[in-house]
């Protein structure tokens, strides 16, 4: 067991342990804080799965920017309330939606294995997609050769967004 | 990047862009970039077809790969354009004769203020796009594109004057008639697809041949049923007419020089489908025949000068698509390439007529007009005489060539002949007397006599260019007798050159020399009757309503095509709608219905009690159980 | 079935991490100090007395001044690996698709700034 | 160990918490996040894939998949906000008006 395993290990553990602790923990900057750290593990997994890019991608958009948008929303809102009752509702609820989390685990388990094991067998020398500047050139080609129209389409969507946003906002400054 | 790109989107990007600034620019910048733009695109249009013309005659087609628009696994896609002798002479015409029209409207819609006027600059901008798509299409998807593309635009176009209930009817009933003939279009492309696993014309067409007969007149008949929408041919005709509400430069752009084409061009680029079949091209050819016949003898009565042209439009499409029908392909597109020319400069002349009588479109109103504008006159003698078919104008030998193939062509019948004998004779005669309603004789309405006067030069220009061009296209395709300098001939000899039989009719010298004479002698006699009909003080025109016979009262209600419409679709379908909602719907469904209706509704309010009930993390439960109940049943049923 | 041989270990791994979690917890609230006086739950040890609720509620400015600074991060990071492969293989067609992108981005800045999004007061 | 299997079971195990978390908590902001986490459970099982099968187009996938989050986030934070601010409660249990 090599460095890269343990680190794998640690990270792993720490995706997971990050995000039982978003659920279970009741005052919503700490859930957000947790969260953080469990895109953190995240983009260290990405780093130690030969995607350095989508490594750095997760914690500049994710880690940074969309966790900021969540914290100042987290601001905006009295947090007080929520803070003392309890973070789920009754046994029974807490109970059935355990149960059907389980079950997707399970069939999703399931369905996986079925899957025809040939399919998952490394096409070319695994880790294919490169280490360093190679990787990073692979992506490109694929985001804007063939891509190039869905990357446009995401500047759009991002465009509907802000506007989304000023006209939501905007009523709210101007009262 | 290849010069076809900037011929099919450059006028997109102006549309786009006039459409969003061009009301903040001011008239004459919005103008001139949507003038530009069209001469840019007609320039690298020109630039695109000389290179074509460099290649040896047998590889001329280029094909440009612009974008994979669907890339599944079994079935694949392109955003594909094809530059071949076919196209690029149809994007010369609508870039030029577009660009020619785009410059008379600038005169034309003067009055408009700055938003409207950039609103028509971008609508006419986005209408050059559709249509350049749909005849550079490589694939029947992207053709398809375009012919909804163009459908969409001569909307916009038809319903320009928002503010009038009639233009805002006449768009939609383009629109709707347009989209009869797209429903057998549609239906066609989904069988060349189950047939031959790709919508590729190069994966298509040499192969057509692997259809069974059954199939390529089920192919083929659907795929007329479009290109009769869109050509305005057989009983879908009734929206040209009506399109007319549009401002008149559009009628010039559509309805005559481009999309109206668009059917002649779609049977052309398929015509190895329809050669597999003789009933599919027989009904081509009489449905031609027929529309070209029956829509001459409407537009002798008629007495809205626009109205005349539209309804000779309609006619002269006729002859094109029994051209195609015939087999006469080259002459039914070289039809198409005069008449473009020909029947753009009459609609601009009209329009220019209108502009001087401020709206006025009567021809009973009119008279003694040459005077007053010389030009005009002088260039709409030269547009009627080549619709006429005068001998020696381009309509004279396209005519003369489509009706030589109808009496002696590969598909060749008496009884096509005739018809479009006798067309050709009614549009001498309607011809003359438009003419010499509005520009000979005396005035009728002194007052809009006296405050007539000459359009401004962008007006007159473009009248003046089409002219000379309605008159100098017919040497491209002279007779074979005269000459063996054939260039259209030449130029679309490789789209045909799989054609068993090459189309060359079998006719002696002395036949063709005596149908010409029996032409130039039927248009003489005819034109002879309406000067002595129509340009004496009392003119031959009967008041409106005022019907001289039961013949004439069908013709001056077109046949009565609208009325049966109204009577077959709409009363028909009420009454029987009426019948079905009385006995059927009340009696039968709606006694089981209340039954279980009232049951549903007592089960739907237990349950929008429990189960829509507004908790969010409630129907987040469903979601999450229903992903499992999906997941559970692939587990199962996959293998 | 190795694939479920490997979620087994994975299972056991959690268990044992929730195990290491509880134990860890636990272990700090019993062996832990739990000597509590009114003069240590006080926010500020030193003395002073705290002024206004200690949860102050942001205006929505920080938001929408927020939600510029991620579309430009997006950008940024669509910009990086464009960037790679610019010269040799995009070339002008690259600067088409990209200049059409920022573009597109642009216009949102700009929306935003008409509409006063970016105004303090 | 560390094959793609694993990868695809700690995918797998984050979405299902990721789905516990949306069915019990009551707070809008942490349903959001666990819904946030869905998506990245997604991510990684496709970074996983493209590693083991020597792909770049999860990749661009995860890139698009990024940027389409961001779009989402900030819409949703939004209406979150909006929403909030009139009601002053922050139950989504006692959100109920929007239904038919």
């Amino acid at each position: 067991m090599g460095l890269r395993e343990v680190l794998l290990a640690v990270f792993a553990f720490g995706a997971l342990a990050f995000a039982l602790a978003v659920v279970s923990t009741r005052n919503t900057v700490y859930a957000a804080l947790e969260f953080v750290a469990h895109l953190l593990c995240l983009a260290a997994l990405y780093c130690l799965l030969d995607a350095p890019l989508l490594g750095v991608l997760q914690v500049m958009v994710y880690a940074g920017a969309i966790m900021v948008l969540f914290l100042f929303a987290v601001m905006m809102l009295d947090i007080q309330e929520t803070g003392r009752e309890s973070a789920f509702q009754g046994p029974g609820q807490v109970a059935g939606a355990l149960l059907l989390a389980a079950l997707l685990f399970a069939l999703l388990v399931f369905g996986a294995d079925r899957f025809p094991a040939a399919a998952l067998a490394p096409a070319a020398a695994p880790g294919a997609p490169g280490v360093g500047a190679d990787n990073v050139v692979r992506v490109a080609r694929a985001l804007f050769e063939r891509g190039a129209l869905v990357f446009e389409a995401v500047g759009v969507l991002l465009l509907t967004a802000v506007v989304a946003v000023m006209v939501m906002a905007k009523r709210r400054l101007e009262n | 990047m290849n010069p076809l790109l900037v011929v099919l989107f450059l006028p997109l990007a102006t549309a786009v862009f006039n459409r969003l600034f061009g009301a903040r620019l001011g008239k004459g910048a919005a103008a001139g970039l949507a003038c530009a733009s069209v001469l840019v695109a007609f320039a690298f249009a020109a630039d695109s077809v000389l290179g074509l013309a460099a290649l040896p005659a047998a590889s001329r087609q280029v094909l440009v790969h612009v974008y994979d628009l669907l890339d599944l696994a079994s079935f694949r896609v392109g955003f594909d354009l094809l530059l071949d002798p076919l196209s690029g002479m149809m994007i010369l015409v609508v870039t030029g004769i577009g660009f020619l029209i785009h410059l008379y409207a600038v005169g034309y819609m003067h009055e408009e203020d700055a938003g409207e006027y950039a609103r028509f600059f971008a609508y006419v901008n986005f209408f050059v796009f559709s249509m350049l798509t749909l005849v550079l299409a490589a694939n029947f998807l992207v053709i398809f594109t375009g012919w909804e593309l163009v459908g969409v635009s001569s909307y916009l176009l038809i319903g320009f004057y928002r503010g009038k209930t009639s233009a805002a009817d006449a768009g939609k009933k383009a629109f709707i008639v347009n989209r009869v003939g797209d429903f057998g279009f549609l239906m066609a492309i989904f069988l060349i697809w189950n047939a031959f696993g790709s919508l590729d014309f190069s994966a298509v067409l040499p192969h057509a041949a692997a259809l069974s007969p059954g199939m390529a007149t089920a192919v083929g008949l659907l795929l007329f049923m479009g290109a009769a929408g869109k050509s305005a041919q057989g009983p879908l005709h009734v929206w040209l007419p009506d399109a007319m509400e549009g401002p008149t430069p559009v009628s010039a752009l559509i309805h005559a020089a481009t999309m109206v084409t668009a059917g002649v061009f779609l049977v052309a680029r398929c015509h190895a489908i329809f050669e597999l079949s003789p009933l599919a091209l027989g009904v081509v050819a009489w449905t031609g025949a027929l529309t070209a016949f029956l829509a001459a003898t409407v537009a002798m009565v008629q007495v809205d000068i626009k109205r005349v042209w539209a309804y000779s439009t309609v006619s002269q499409l006729g002859y094109m698509v029994l051209g195609v029908g015939v087999g006469a392909y080259t002459a039914g597109l070289f039809h198409l390439l005069t008449h473009a020319f020909f029947k753009a400069l009459l609609f601009l002349a009209a329009g220019s007529v209108m502009h001087a009588l401020h709206g006025e479109l009567d021809m009973r109103r009119m008279g003694g007009l040459w005077r007053k504008m010389p030009l005009t006159c002088a260039t709409m003698i030269v547009g009627a005489a080549c619709l006429a078919g005068v001998p020696l104008t381009s309509g004279f030998f396209s005519k003369d060539e489509i009706l030589l193939m109808a009496l002696r062509g590969p598909h060749a019948d008496f009884g096509l002949w005739l018809l479009g004998y006798l067309g050709a004779a009614c549009t001498a005669f309607y011809s003359g007397r438009l003419i010499f309603s509005v520009f000979f004789g005396k005035p009728r309405d002194h007052h809009a006599y006296e405050h007539a006067h000459e359009s401004p030069w962008v007006m007159g220009l473009p009248l003046v260019l089409l002219a000379v061009g309605s008159l100098a296209v017919g040497l491209l395709g002279l007779p074979g007798f005269l000459t063996h300098w054939q260039p259209f001939t030449d130029w679309l000899a490789p789209v045909f050159a799989d054609l068993k039989a090459v189309p060359e009719a079998s006719a002696s010298r002395a036949l063709v020399l005596g149908l010409m004479a029996l032409y130039t002698g039927t248009v003489a006699v005819l034109g002879w009757i309406a000067w002595r009909l129509y340009t004496g003080e009392a003119a031959a025109h009967p008041a409106d309503g005022e019907a001289t016979s039961a013949l004439h009262r069908l013709l001056w209600n077109k046949y009565f095509f609208d009325e049966a419409y109204g009577f077959v679709f709409v009363r028909a379908l009420l009454g029987y709608s009426r019948w079905l909602w009385r006995w059927v719907d009340q009696g039968l469904v709606d006694g089981t219905v209340n039954g279980v209706a009232a049951a549903a509704q007592a089960a739907g309010d237990f349950l929008r009690g429990r189960v829509h009930n507004g908790r969010t993390r409630q129907y987040a439960a469903y979601l999450a159980a229903g992903a499992c109940l999906l997941l559970g049943l692939a587990l199962i049923y996959h293998r | 079935m190795a694939f479920t041989v490997t979620v087994m270990g994975l299972l056991i791994f959690a268990a044992a991490v929730a195990a290491n979690f509880a134990g860890m917890i636990l272990t700090s609230t019993i062996l832990g100090p739990k000597r509590r006086n009114s003069v240590k739950d006080q926010p500020f040890e030193c003395g002073s007395l705290p002024v206004g609720p200690t949860h102050t509620r942001f205006h929505i400015r920080f938001y929408l001044t927020a939600i510029l600074f991620l579309i430009f991060d997006i950008e940024v990071v669509f910009l990086y690996p464009f960037i790679t492969i610019l010269r040799p293989e995009l070339g002008v067609t690259g600067l088409w698709i990209m200049g059409a992108f920022l573009a597109v981005l642009v216009f949102g800045l700009a929306y935003e700034w008409r509409r006063g999004g970016m105004e303090w007061d | 160990m560390f094959g793609v299997g694993f990868f695809l079971a700690l995918a797998f195990a984050l979405f299902a918490v990721g789905a516990f978390g949306v069915l019990t908590r009551r707070d809008p902001l942490v349903m959001f996040m666990c819904i946030e986490m869905m998506f990245n459970s997604g991510n990684l099982a496709l970074v996983a894939l493209s590693r083991y099968l020597g792909l770049a187009s999860g990749h661009a996938l995860v890139f698009f998949v990024v940027a389409v989050a961001a779009a989402e986030v900030a819409v949703g934070l939004g209406i979150i906000i909006a929403i909030f601010r009139t009601e002053k409660d922050v139950n989504v249990d006692h959100l109920s008006e929007l239904k038919g």
